[in-house]
């Protein structure tokens, strides 16, 4: 049982020269800011740690942060320029009982991460998810398509981007109510 | 849909009587298609099982739609689906009839105004019969709903074409 | 029943042709009780009414299924082989029809009084695989194609032990003729094959563990060979969909249908035949008692008929309280139980005929 | 031409009799022998998260609901207690002690659907019948409560939509004293049948740490022989008052995580979920239901994620809120989505009939897989 203060330390020595950070301000649960690209390593590492044995990946979730600069289009509608995506790992411990939470963030135009599902299978449909939802871009999973939503949806067409638009039609049928 | 190609202009007594023996045998034995979509699946689920009993009414599931003569739209269509469900009905043989249960099948239900993957109502792909309100309707709504598309298949007749 | 109509009528062709068609009058009939029968077994096992608003009980479902079914488009995929897709489900039909050419319904009624009846039973049920497979063949749909390999390899492993018990029977009784068999088992019920014969010694108590183990492996194989649960694998719902005949819709289907049901008392009425003697009464005939000697085919039609729906209504009850077995476990218990166990069965029971 | 062979792709669903719903297979086939399976879903996406976005926290619960349709109560109850637990808010007893009730039913009327349609899918009939009719009594007290058969937004953050009806607590005795011959029948029946146990037993084994890697909760984990239950392990609600046990998989009949130990767990879990609800039953406290309902819902900044054991795992919600009346993001974190992305792994090298054993006892429900 260690505290998210004590992982962080032990990430913190473990992976000199990246960038992590606490957050510890927010009211539930403590959130380690990790590089997106250096996800894989660190992940492995709180895996196979014999302090910290994160051997489950309870959620992974991708997040818009929409923290970018709102423009408007002349049809009233927003787009947004600038900020982040972020990938949300909830870590769980079977053996030891803990948990910590991590969050990468990548910039919005390029959002790549990368992918954690030779660490945790569970991650697989995870990150398939969280591409076909957000369009974050996972660096070497092996199959990388879309899960929910059909195949032949419109590329660079991410629902839960908080500036999604929703087409008019798909396959000839009225999308709109 | 008319079930000959000529009308009968004038109906005689043979044409009614085996007309209402065709319309008796084809009300009396609707076989559904075992199909499910989503909650509403559930229900229709409870209402075949022994409390509600759907085989009272002569309605007894198949599994492949080569030997369906009702459909039971059970749930939230969406688009993903929505293809596949128009090749089912379209696999189905003549004479056939949707019954689309529940508002997700009708309208999109709760679904109709975010639901940027969900189809808003079945009778934008396929002709429906009988609208089954709820959500999800209540096995005695179905049931309700089969009694109405009966009540239906015994006006239909071979003398006017009706769709 | 031939000869006497060729006496009849003077004319060969008219003779065969009503001898032919009077089994019908018997199959419709009992297909129509069949499927309500079935499907009323099933509702009250599973504490539930059935159909109920068509005639009184439903008793009009199956006739309402049926007028429904002969106004369904025939649908004919565009991938299938047309003419074999057609010619597949009155195969299957014949395959099942041909059968009854040869039961004794009552000692004066038999489609065909030939001394090789079980041979020919054997035989002309294999007309059901071709059928099959060649409807599941010509359907052009995976599902079916499965279902139609899977019921080839199943009814033709399960003739082995079927036929393997035959010929036990056919050793103790030495007759191929099925109605000679009834004949052998006649006045009253522990004269049936079942209780070791009508011949009385102390072979009868010997034979009857032997002959209960003989009518155990051959009902558990005709369930096979008809496709009942828990060796429905050709149709297994959950898997294959609808099997063999997926693709088959309106009359087509309905072919299939009565096939099925024909079958599953076509076997019913074998075992009755080769165990529980037939249209034979187990106590004896009330037109003997009244001197009634006319009343006394009528008794053996009921009794036959009787036996023929027991054994069917049993089919029903296991179909309804027992999953399914799986492809290759179903091949195990044929290989490697029934088979040797009816040979074994063959030599034991070859052994006391001869004391 | 050389003969060649290669293998058959057959498609299963969406619209197949053994999928539970709309649930695509692509099947590799070599004969019947499995080489792969492919699942497809998002048949049934309906966009939950795009929903609670858009929506108020309350306007949520509705929503959470039509997920897991088949353990409804258990999806509103995860959801409210992780906006709680963002907000803070403490509920009172009584409250505390129906929603256990209503999980544990909930629990219970799952795991019967479950069951009977995994005896459905190895061809028995009869018992499916007799589940779903016990499962009416279920629906009845429910419908009792709150009006509904099936989803019933009943639990409300700080509190509850109704109180309990007056003679909910008699019928809940009556029925588990109606009910535990019943899981004897269902034994009888099905679990003991010498078929159905040749048809799962050694089918479909699914190792401890394989389970624990692909990120399996609820029964199938506990089957793989793992004891672990977010109720006792990582308690929420009042789940530590009450004294249960976790039944694990033992491999009675064949090997440890296969078909049949994750079936049987699941009949032993609807034992102790009766026991729970008669220790619940006999503690229930009197008191108002509505003293902790708060005004107006918004929740300060933050994230939370709250995880509960719905009948089918680990079901959680990770929430973000910025401050505003609507949550931020939503995440759900459903259990049969993560179990069903293990069927590649069970069903390789068995027969096609051992895919849809497999398939069906994994239990899933496709409006949480999909969302």
């Amino acid at each position: 049982m260690k505290k998210a203060e004590e992982i962080f330390e032990l990430i913190k020595s473990g992976f000199p020269g990246v960038t992590v950070e606490l957050s510890a301000d927010m009211p539930t649960e403590p959130i380690i800011s990790v590089d997106p690209l250096k996800v894989h390593e660190i992940c492995k590492f709180l895996r196979d740690n014999e302090d910290c044995k994160f051997d489950s990946l309870m959620n992974l979730s991708g997040v818009d942060d929409a923290n970018g600069e709102k423009i408007k289009e002349e049809d009233d509608s927003e787009i947004i320029k600038g900020g982040t995506l972020s990938v949300y790992y909830h870590l769980h411990s079977m053996s030891l009982n803990h948990k910590i939470t991590l969050r990468a963030s990548a910039p919005r135009e390029n959002p790549e991460v990368e992918s954690v599902d030779n660490v945790w299978k569970a991650a697989d449909w995870h990150e398939r998810e969280a591409y076909d939802m957000c369009g974050i871009k996972f660096l070497n999973h092996y199959d990388l398509r879309r899960i929910l939503m059909p195949y032949d949806w419109e590329d660079g067409s991410y629902p839960l981007r908080k500036d999604y638009k929703n087409p008019e039609f798909y396959n000839g049928m009225k999308v709109p109510y | 849909m008319g079930l000959l190609d000529k009308e009968f202009s004038d109906g005689n007594i043979v044409i009614a009587k085996t007309e209402d023996l065709f319309n008796w045998a084809r009300l009396s034995s609707l076989w559904q298609l075992s199909f499910g979509l989503a909650c509403c699946a559930i229900e229709m689920m409870a209402t075949s099982a022994s409390h509600y009993d759907f085989d009272r009414f002569g309605v007894m599931p198949r599994p492949t739609p080569r030997q369906a003569d009702v459909i039971i739209i059970s749930g939230t269509v969406t688009l993903k689906m929505a293809t596949r469900i128009k090749r089912l009905y379209e696999q189905m043989p003549d004479p056939k009839y949707i019954i689309s249960m529940g508002s997700c099948a009708n309208c999109g239900g709760p679904y109709w105004e975010h639901g940027y993957h969900v189809l808003k109502g079945v009778d934008r792909i396929i002709p429906v019969d009988v609208y089954v309100p709820g959500c999800p309707p209540r096995p005695e709504a179905l049931l309700e709903g089969l009694l109405k598309l009966q009540e239906k298949i015994k006006n239909e007749s071979l003398r006017t074409k009706t769709a | 029943m031939y000869n006497f109509l060729t006496e009849l009528t003077g004319n060969e062709i008219i003779a065969a042709f009503i001898s032919a068609m009077l089994p019908v009058v018997f199959i419709v009939p009992f297909v129509i009780f069949g499927v309500l029968a079935e499907r009323k077994v099933s509702a009250h096992i599973q504490d539930r009414l059935g159909p109920m608003r068509v005639g009184y009980h439903g008793v009009l479902q199956t006739v309402a299924d049926f007028f429904k079914l002969i106004q369904k488009e025939d649908i004919i995929a565009e991938g299938a082989d047309r003419k074999f897709f057609n010619l597949a489900p009155y195969l299957v039909f014949v395959g099942s029809y041909a059968v009854y050419a040869a039961l004794p319904f009552t000692s004066t009624y038999i489609g065909s009084e030939t001394d090789i009846g079980l041979f020919y039973i054997i035989a002309v049920s294999g007309f059901a695989v071709a059928g099959i497979l060649m409807g599941g063949w010509a359907s052009n749909n995976k599902y079916s194609l499965y279902g139609a390999l899977r019921s080839a390899a199943q009814i033709v492993s399960y003739e082995i032990p079927t036929a393997l018990v035959i010929l036990s029977m056919v050793m103790l009784t030495g007759t191929l003729s099925l109605a000679t068999m009834s004949e052998m088992q006649t006045a009253y019920f522990w004269n049936w094959n079942i209780f070791g014969g009508a011949e009385w010694a102390f072979t009868k108590l010997l034979l009857i563990p032997f002959m209960f183990i003989a009518f155990i492996i051959l009902y558990i194989s005709t369930l096979a060979e008809v496709n009942r649960l828990p060796f429905d694998m050709p149709e297994a719902e959950s898997e294959l969909v609808a099997g063999y005949s997926t693709e088959y819709s309106g009359m087509k289907f309905a072919m299939f249908f009565l096939a099925e049901y024909g079958n599953m008392f076509a076997v019913s009425a074998l075992v009755s035949v080769i165990f529980f003697g037939g249209y034979q009464s187990p106590f004896g005939y009330l037109g003997n008692s009244l001197g009634l000697q006319w009343l006394i085919p009528y008794e053996q039609l009921f009794w036959f008929a009787l036996k023929g729906i027991l054994f069917v209504l049993v089919q029903m009850w296991l179909r309804w309280t027992l999953p399914r077995v799986r492809v290759d476990q179903l091949m195990t218990i044929c290989w490697k139980y029934l088979i040797p166990y009816s040979f074994a069965n063959l030599i034991i029971i070859g052994l006391i005929t001869l004391l | 031409m050389a003969l060649r062979t290669e293998e058959l792709i057959l498609n299963v669903g969406p619209q197949h009799p053994s999928t539970h719903g709309v649930l695509r297979l692509e099947v590799e086939l070599e004969g019947e022998l499995v080489v792969k399976v492919k699942p497809h879903i998002g048949y049934l996406h309906r966009c939950f998260e795009k929903h609670a976005e858009a929506m108020t926290y309350p306007q949520v619960i509705p929503y959470t609901d039509r997920m897991d349709y088949l353990a409804s109560m258990y999806n509103n109850f995860g959801y409210v207690i992780a906006v709680e637990k963002l907000m803070g808010i403490e509920v009172p007893e009584r409250v505390e002690y129906i929603r256990v009730i209503m999980g544990e039913l909930q629990r219970i009327a799952s795991h019967m659907v479950a069951l009977g349609t995994y005896g459905l899918d190895l061809g028995a009939f009869t018992p499916f019948l007799y589940l779903f009719r016990d499962r009416e009594k279920i629906l009845t007290m429910f419908e009792m409560t709150c009006g509904a058969r099936l989803l019933y937004n009943y639990m409300w953050v700080g509190g509850l939509s109704h109180d309990l009806h007056p003679d909910f607590v008699r019928l809940a005795r009556e029925f588990i004293q109606y009910f535990r011959p019943n899981i004897v029948e269902l034994n009888n029946l099905l679990t003991y049948n010498k078929i159905f146990i040749e048809r799962t037993a050694h089918i479909g084994i699914l190792p401890a740490d394989t389970a624990i890697n692909y990120g399996i909760t609820g029964p199938m984990l506990r089957a793989s022989g793992v004891n672990w239950d977010l109720r006792k392990n990582d308690t929420y609600s009042i789940y530590n008052r009450f004294d249960f046990d976790i039944p694990v998989g033992q491999g009675h009949m064949g090997t440890v995580g296969d078909c049949w130990d994750r079936y049987y767990v699941r009949v032993l879990e609807m034992e102790q979920s009766m026991r729970i609800l008669e220790q619940a039953l006999d503690q229930l406290p009197e008191g108002d239901i509505n003293s902790a309902l708060p005004k107006r819902i918004k929740p300060p900044v933050g994230t939370v994620y709250q995880r509960v054991e719905n009948p089918k795992g680990e079901l959680g919600y990770f929430i973000i809120s910025d401050g505003s009346l609507n949550p931020f993001r939503v995440k759900v974190r459903g259990p049969s989505f993560v179990n069903l992305s293990v069927i590649n792994e069970l069903s390789r090298g068995h027969l096609i009939a051992d895919l849809i054993a497999i398939l069906g006892s994994i239990d899933i429900v496709l409006g949480e897989i999909d969302r």
